[in-house]
């Protein structure tokens, strides 16, 4: 099976092509559907390879295929080249299953865009660039799969392109996430520099032997990469606004693609990082106060996608912290069980939106609950699974990430705190959404109400299957002191070991006192969060508004999102403006805002200062040529 | 026999002359009648240098570049005839349409 | 030595002289002309280098008929007395570019006085007929005969250019 | 009696002499019967260039030299060759619709593209300092004139003066050059340049690094490199778009193989003297080339500043020097061909007026009318960006890690840097293909021989990115130069 592994990128890819250029003359069923099975189609695959891989013993499940040599140079070499190992399979059974199911329910979601054809394109090509990132078995065929998953979120989030925000949104996504980029591109020329290849294999094998200081660069470089694919602090902005893409899309880079390319980048690069434990804390940092600070923008946000956005950036902000103390294994299981309830809390945002003709805003919604039976119950399942109530698939994996955050050699009590701050924060976040949507009164006009119901079940059928994940995906990573005498715990992890740096992080299984009392810890908070917000939103709906009249500093700070867009205008945007102001005729209306505006204003400011120096005066070309000469001759000779 | 340094410091003053008028002038003819000073210049170092070699090499690439000159000369006055024909002021900074 | 100094000077001031009256002209009718002076006082130092076949050349291809090309596009333009427009819209191009060219000279001064020319020491006339035709041309034929070759391409190019550009009707 | 040169000599000469011939026998179809000449010139060039190609490719492999080593054909030489037919293929295609909208006379025109291409694959294939500059002339002066071609048209007349004033200056800069080196080492040839530099008197000689530096002015105006590059905004916006194209591919591939020859293989001696003169340049011609592209809302001057900085990646390459350097030199110029001119080709489909619409408002909208169009540029940009999965991110990647292997990590990057700028530019077009149809649309028509030149190009593209082996083969041999 591992010879046919290049279907997984490749059947998708094929759809991209057989859609990209006969989509316009085909019909829309056959184009859902082709797109569709053809992920699904690579699902299969995936799970072929996978049982393949669990046939072998533990110590020789590393297999690399390489399709052909692709660029071979002088010492430069570098395979067109598939990796299957726990880590890949792992992803790629993440990636191509809930993009499978993402797909089909786009084919309902989706049904009446006039986009059909191109936006089925994009989806396949989107999943195919994320299932090559994480199956080459080089940097450099990593890279190809990192751009092109930028262009398509890119092409996706700017879908609608007849929204002027739609395509501020994408173009402040690609452009954003570049800025990580840059720092990945550094790093991956700086493992060549230092390591004269770019093979895993080869790299990971002399990670010992190399300078700390280079692979302290190395892995803070990859890092900022990661910061940006997984929007993180400071490169979070672009994922909010990403919100403008279709509903699916946004499930697709929240759940399965696109923010967990950060975290695979860590878990793979794991041999690297061990050895520069420095860094591996910032990464845990970033990821707590990430994790933290995004929840609590979550509390107050009233767009339903936007809450569940900053809901992601904190998931993602505990999977950074989970990899960042050294428990690789603990944040990837955390990044399976969020792919299941993030996916199915979009779809069901999605499902509600639906039936609202496209309502985001929580405040228009309420009493759903009766309309709409299979949304109210799978939203419910992912809403506890994301809470960490047990025994659902949200609590083993935050759990395990906690745990190790407190008791991981490389972990810290504050650590802990943050993320145990932030988990009480997204139970208590995630339950107002749920009850402000489906309990309560209605609060949207009469006719909408009347036109409220449920979906189609292209789109329900995909919610109740992630919903058996949301809720069982939790026991494949059941900790070791709960059933001693099992040889099923921490399957996950055990799994996914020999693919990942072992020394010498791994934490040794808990003593059973305190491995349940942080479990008890964590349900508490869960439990609390959720009775927090039963109170406010259910019991006594009018408390929140008085809390915010009573501390209206602390919530005016909340809703406008600590000001940071409005920081970045007056730190970056105001200078860049009047300087482009200065020269330039006429501005131009697409750009983006935030942090990247203020980087892009001032490289255009920049831009037409140079530009001043083509004055289309013939003399003074040839006085710019002449005054090379002179300097160069004059240069040339001194050299003497 | 002179040094050669006359020669070629000779032709440098001749070259440097005609960059200058290339630089200075607004009149297209001239400036264009400059560079052809500019190539003289260098077949005298050619020609000094081949003197001074005893090797004929120098004698054929003047002979080329006054070919090359000769072609030049055919299609640079025409683009100056074919844009400067309708015009009454001969002026290189009119041409200023495309900047920036 | 002493009469090649004298001539060298004698003829150098005339060819400066008649390059600087070239770049200040007002009426590019003088400038032809003095560019033609110019051609012939170096045509004489090729004389001097025993470089008689493209001495001859300098004068008949050069001075003769490249130069009356340009006069008849000065006339034809009808620009025999026309003055440079007085507003100069570059007025620092003047002073930075002789500020250049001045460096440039001196760069001159450091290569030529620090330079290292290959040369056959003490050189004396090779060969009476050094730089005579026959010698030039039986080099241009065997040793240079492809960039002989090229030349009838780029004197195509220029005879199919100057007729498309001078052509009458209009596209 | 001496027989001037080896008869065997000709046959390195192949392709250039069917290129000849197809100019003469499109100018004498021209003389004698001109409507036959207006429909057919096109085809005939084609066919032309395409047995160019195939004389060209049927000459790899057994490095020759002729007239005394005035020439060499090496696989080096082939490549940039390939390059630089393949881009006058393409150029001829676009150029056959072009040609007739703007009634520009097609006899002369093709006549010229072709005599143009020739003085590029001789200076491709040139050992000889003075056949470089005589090839150098005989490929711009076709160049000069083909700029001004629209005599008609005042930015087509400025170009072409512009050109003119500005190629012959620098060339006579370059021939100076020449001289200086001619009287440093007592010959113009190469290898025996690159014999001479052994002698310890010769390496340190100003004379020698003086004539270095000027022939480096005339070829770095060819190839664009900063400070020598203003012209080219002004030439590529004025001239005819076809010609705009042919020149960015032609001339720039030419007199980089040249600049190779000179610097690599002559003067690979004096690399300790020249590294940092072409480390900046190549710094500069990067940045400045980014950074003002950013401002420009003409697509033709757009891809002008993008062709700069293309020059500047190139220059990385050459500072680099090395194996990896030599290889990724022709290999960039190749996907150069096919991204660039399939970039052109969709500027010269957008009309308006009768007049190209080159205003990047008027590509708003275009892909609600007009999806494989706007796809095609959209492959072509992301290329250009060197955006993965095209041939510019491999290319890039190649000169990428020629830098590394050089040890140029500073160079390297200020090029990653540029390159992430240039993303924003680039993307600015196919985000302006999404947006709303203007009121007023232009008119885009895609005859058949434009699209299969696009169609051309795009598979070129991609092709490229996927098997670059398909030309390490050929590159591997390249290294023999060193």
């Amino acid at each position: 099976m591992f010879t046919y592994a290049w279907l997984v990128p490749g059947l998708p890819l094929l759809g991209t092509i057989i859609n990209g250029i006969f989509g316009r003359f085909l019909p829309r069923k056959v184009v859902g559907t082709l797109a569709s099975a053809l992920v699904g189609g690579s699902f299969l695959v995936s799970v072929a390879v996978f049982i393949q891989l669990l046939g072998l013993p533990e110590e020789e499940r590393h297999v690399t295929s390489a399709l052909y040599t692709w660029i071979s140079a002088g010492n430069f070499f570098a395979e067109a080249g598939i990796l299957i190992d726990p880590l890949s399979v792992f992803m790629m059974l993440v990636v191509s299953g809930v993009g499978f199911f993402i797909h089909v329910y786009s084919t309902g979601y989706m049904g009446h865009d006039e986009g059909y054809s191109r936006y089925f394109t994009y989806l396949n090509l989107f999943a195919a660039s994320m299932l090559i990132l994480v199956m080459a078995n080089n940097f450099l065929l990593l890279f190809v799969g990192w751009e092109l998953v930028g262009i398509c979120s890119y092409l996706l989030i700017s879908f609608w392109y007849s929204r002027p925000s739609a395509v501020a949104a994408g173009k402040k996504a690609f452009i954003t996430t570049r800025v990580g980029d840059l720092g990945f591109t550094l790093g991956v020329v700086l493992i060549f520099v230092a390591f004269g290849t770019l093979a895993y294999d080869q790299v990971f094998a002399a990670a010992g032997e190399v300078a700390t200081g280079v692979i302290t660069a190395i892995t803070v470089l990859l890092f900022i990469g990661a910061i940006g694919k997984s929007a993180q602090i400071p490169l979070y902005v672009w994922l909010p606004d990403a919100m403008e893409g279709p509903t699916p899309v946004s499930a697709l880079i929240h759940a399965a693609t696109m923010v967990t390319a950060g975290v695979y980048l860590v878990a793979r690069a794991s041999p690297l990082y061990v050895h520069a434990p420095g860094v591996l804390l910032i990464v845990a940092f970033v990821g707590a106060v990430t994790a933290l600070f995004a929840a609590t923008i979550a509390l107050v946000n009233n767009d339903i996608k936007r809450v569940l956005a900053y809901s992601t950036i904190s998931q993602i902000g505990l999977m950074f912290l989970g990899v960042g103390v050294g428990a690789f294994a603990a944040g990837l299981f955390h990044l399976l069980t969020h792919a299941f309830f993030k996916a199915l809390l979009f779809l069901g945002a999605g499902s509600v939106m639906h039936a609202l003709a496209g309502e985001t805003d929580i405040r228009n919604m309420g009493g759903l609950r009766g309309k709409m039976q299979v949304t109210y119950w799978t939203f419910l399942v992912a809403g506890l699974a994301i809470a960490g109530i047990a025994p659902l698939s949200g609590f083993f994996s935050k759990d395990e990430i906690l745990a190790a955050a407190l008791t991981a050699p490389g972990g810290h009590w504050l650590l802990y705190a943050l993320g145990l701050a932030a988990s009480l924060l997204t139970a208590f976040y995630i339950f107002r959404l749920f009850f402000k949507a489906f309990h309560g009164e209605p609060r949207m006009s009469a006719e909408r109400l009347e036109r409220a119901h449920e979906s189609p079940p292209s789109m329900t059928v995909p919610l109740v299957v992630l919903a058996i994940g949301a809720a069982v995906a939790g026991f494949v990573g059941v900790p070791g002191f709960l059933a001693p005498e099992a040889g099923w715990t921490h399957a996950v992890a055990h799994f996914l070991e020999p693919g990942l740096a072992r020394e010498p992080l791994v934490e040794a299984e808990l003593p059973p006192a305190i491995g349940v009392m942080l479990m008890l810890i964590a349900l508490a908070v869960g439990i609390a969060g959720i009775a927090a917000a039963w109170h406010f939103y259910v019991r006594r709906p009018g408390t929140a508004a008085r809390l915010a009249q009573r501390a209206p500093a602390v919530y005016n700070t909340l809703l406008n999102k600590y000001w940071v867009d409005e920081a970045y205008n007056a730190l970056f945007v105001r200078p860049g403006k009047a300087l482009a102001a200065f020269f330039w005729r006429g501005i131009d209306a697409a750009v983006v805002d935030g942090f990247v505006n203020g980087v892009a204003r001032a490289v255009a400011g920049l831009s037409l200062l140079v530009r001043r120096t083509e004055t289309g005066y013939l003399r003074n070309y040839a006085l710019a040529i002449f005054a090379g000469a002179v300097v160069l001759v004059g240069y040339l000779i001194s050299t003497r | 026999m002179l040094p050669a340094h006359y020669y070629l410091m000779l032709s440098a003053v001749l070259f440097t002359t005609g960059t200058l008028g290339v630089l200075i002038r607004r009149n297209p003819i001239i400036m264009f009648m400059s560079i052809e000073l500019m190539l003289n210049a260098a077949n005298l170092a050619f020609i000094t240098f081949s003197r001074y070699q005893r090797s004929l090499d120098g004698h054929i690439f003047v002979f080329i570049i006054m070919t090359v000159a000769a072609a030049e000369v055919a299609v640079g006055l025409g683009i100056i005839i074919s844009i400067f024909r309708t015009r009454t002021d001969i002026n290189i900074d009119d041409l200023n349409i495309m900047k920036g | 030595m002493i009469a090649e100094l004298v001539i060298f000077i004698i003829l150098g001031t005339v060819a400066v002289a008649t390059g600087v009256a070239v770049i200040l002209s007002k009426n590019p009718v003088h400038a032809v002309l003095f560019l033609v002076i110019n051609f012939f006082s170096v045509a004489m130092f090729y004389l001097v280098l025993s470089a008689q076949f493209v001495a001859f050349l300098q004068i008949l291809v050069y001075a003769g008929a490249i130069m009356v090309l340009f006069l008849f596009v000065v006339m034809l333009l009808n620009l025999t007395g026309a003055i440079e427009s007085v507003q100069d819209k570059l007025p620092a191009q003047k002073w930075v570019g002789l500020a250049l060219g001045i460096a440039l000279l001196l760069e001159a001064g450091v290569v030529t006085a620090a330079g290292v020319f290959r040369q056959v020491p003490a050189a004396p006339p090779p060969s009476p007929n050094f730089g005579t035709s026959a010698p030039v041309g039986v080099k241009l034929f065997f040793d240079y005969l492809l960039p002989f070759e090229v030349t009838s391409v780029l004197l195509l190019i220029a005879i199919v250019g100057s007729i498309v550009l001078a052509r009458r009707r209009t596209y | 009696m001496r027989i001037p040169v080896d008869p065997s000599d000709w046959l390195i000469l192949i392709p250039e002499f069917i290129l000849l011939g197809t100019a003469i026998a499109i100018l004498m179809i021209d003389a004698f019967a001109k409507a036959a000449s207006d429909r057919s010139s096109p085809w005939i060039s084609l066919a032309g260039t395409a047995g160019a190609i195939v004389a060209a490719v049927f000459l790899w492999g057994n490095p020759l030299s002729g007239f005394g080593g005035m020439i060499v054909n090496d696989d080096f030489g082939v490549l940039v060759s390939t390059a630089i037919l393949t881009g006058t293929a393409l150029a001829v295609l676009i150029s056959v619709d072009y040609v007739r909208r703007e009634e520009l006379p097609a006899g002369e025109y093709y006549a010229l593209i072709l005599l143009s291409t020739i003085g590029m694959l001789l200076m491709v294939s040139s050992a000889n300092l003075i056949m470089i500059f005589l090839s150098l002339e005989v490929l711009s002066i076709a160049l000069y004139v083909l700029t001004g071609f629209a005599r008609m048209r005042p930015r087509s007349q400025e170009a072409g003066m512009k050109y003119f004033l500005l190629g012959s200056f620098s060339a006579a800069i370059l021939v100076y050059g020449v001289a200086l080196i001619y009287g440093a080492t007592g010959t113009v040839d190469l290898q025996s340049i690159a014999d001479e530099l052994i002698s310890p008197g010769v390496l340190g000689n100003p004379v020698l690094l003086a004539g270095a530096g000027l022939v480096l002015v005339g070829l770095g105006f060819k190839v664009a490199a900063v400070p020598f590059q203003m012209w080219t905004p002004d030439v590529y916006e004025g001239a005819p778009s076809t010609v705009a194209a042919f020149m960015s591919i032609g001339s720039k591939a030419a007199a980089f193989a040249a600049l190779v020859r000179v610097l690599i293989f002559a003067m690979g001696g004096l690399r300790p003297e020249w590294l940092a003169a072409v480390w900046v340049i190549a710094a500069l011609t990067m940045t400045v080339g980014n950074l003002v592209a950013i401002a420009q809302d003409n697509i033709k001057r757009m891809l002008a500043y993008s062709s700069i900085a293309h020059a500047g990646y190139i220059l990385v390459a050459v500072a680099a020097a090395n194996r990896l350097g030599l290889q990724s030199i022709p290999f960039y110029l190749i996907a150069y061909a096919f991204m660039n001119l399939g970039a052109w080709a969709v500027v010269t489909a957008v009309t308006r007026k009768g007049e190209e619409a080159v205003g990047l408002s008027d590509y708003s909208g275009l892909f609600w009318s007009h999806p494989v169009l706007a796809g095609s540029m959209g492959l072509f940009m992301f290329a250009l960006a060197g955006i993965p999965p095209t041939a510019g991110f491999t290319a890039k990647i190649y000169v990428f890690m020629a830098a590394v292997a050089a040890d140029m990590i500073g160079l390297l990057i200020i090029a990653i840097v540029t390159t992430i700028i240039s993303a924003y530019f680039y993307l600015r077009v196919t985000v302006i293909m999404f947006m709303e149809r203007p009121a007023e649309p232009p008119v885009v028509t895609v005859p058949t021989p434009l699209a299969v030149a696009i169609a051309v190009a795009a598979a070129g593209t991609i092709w490229l990115f996927l098997f670059p082996g398909v030309t390490q083969s050929f590159t591997d041999t390249v290294a023999r130069l060193l």
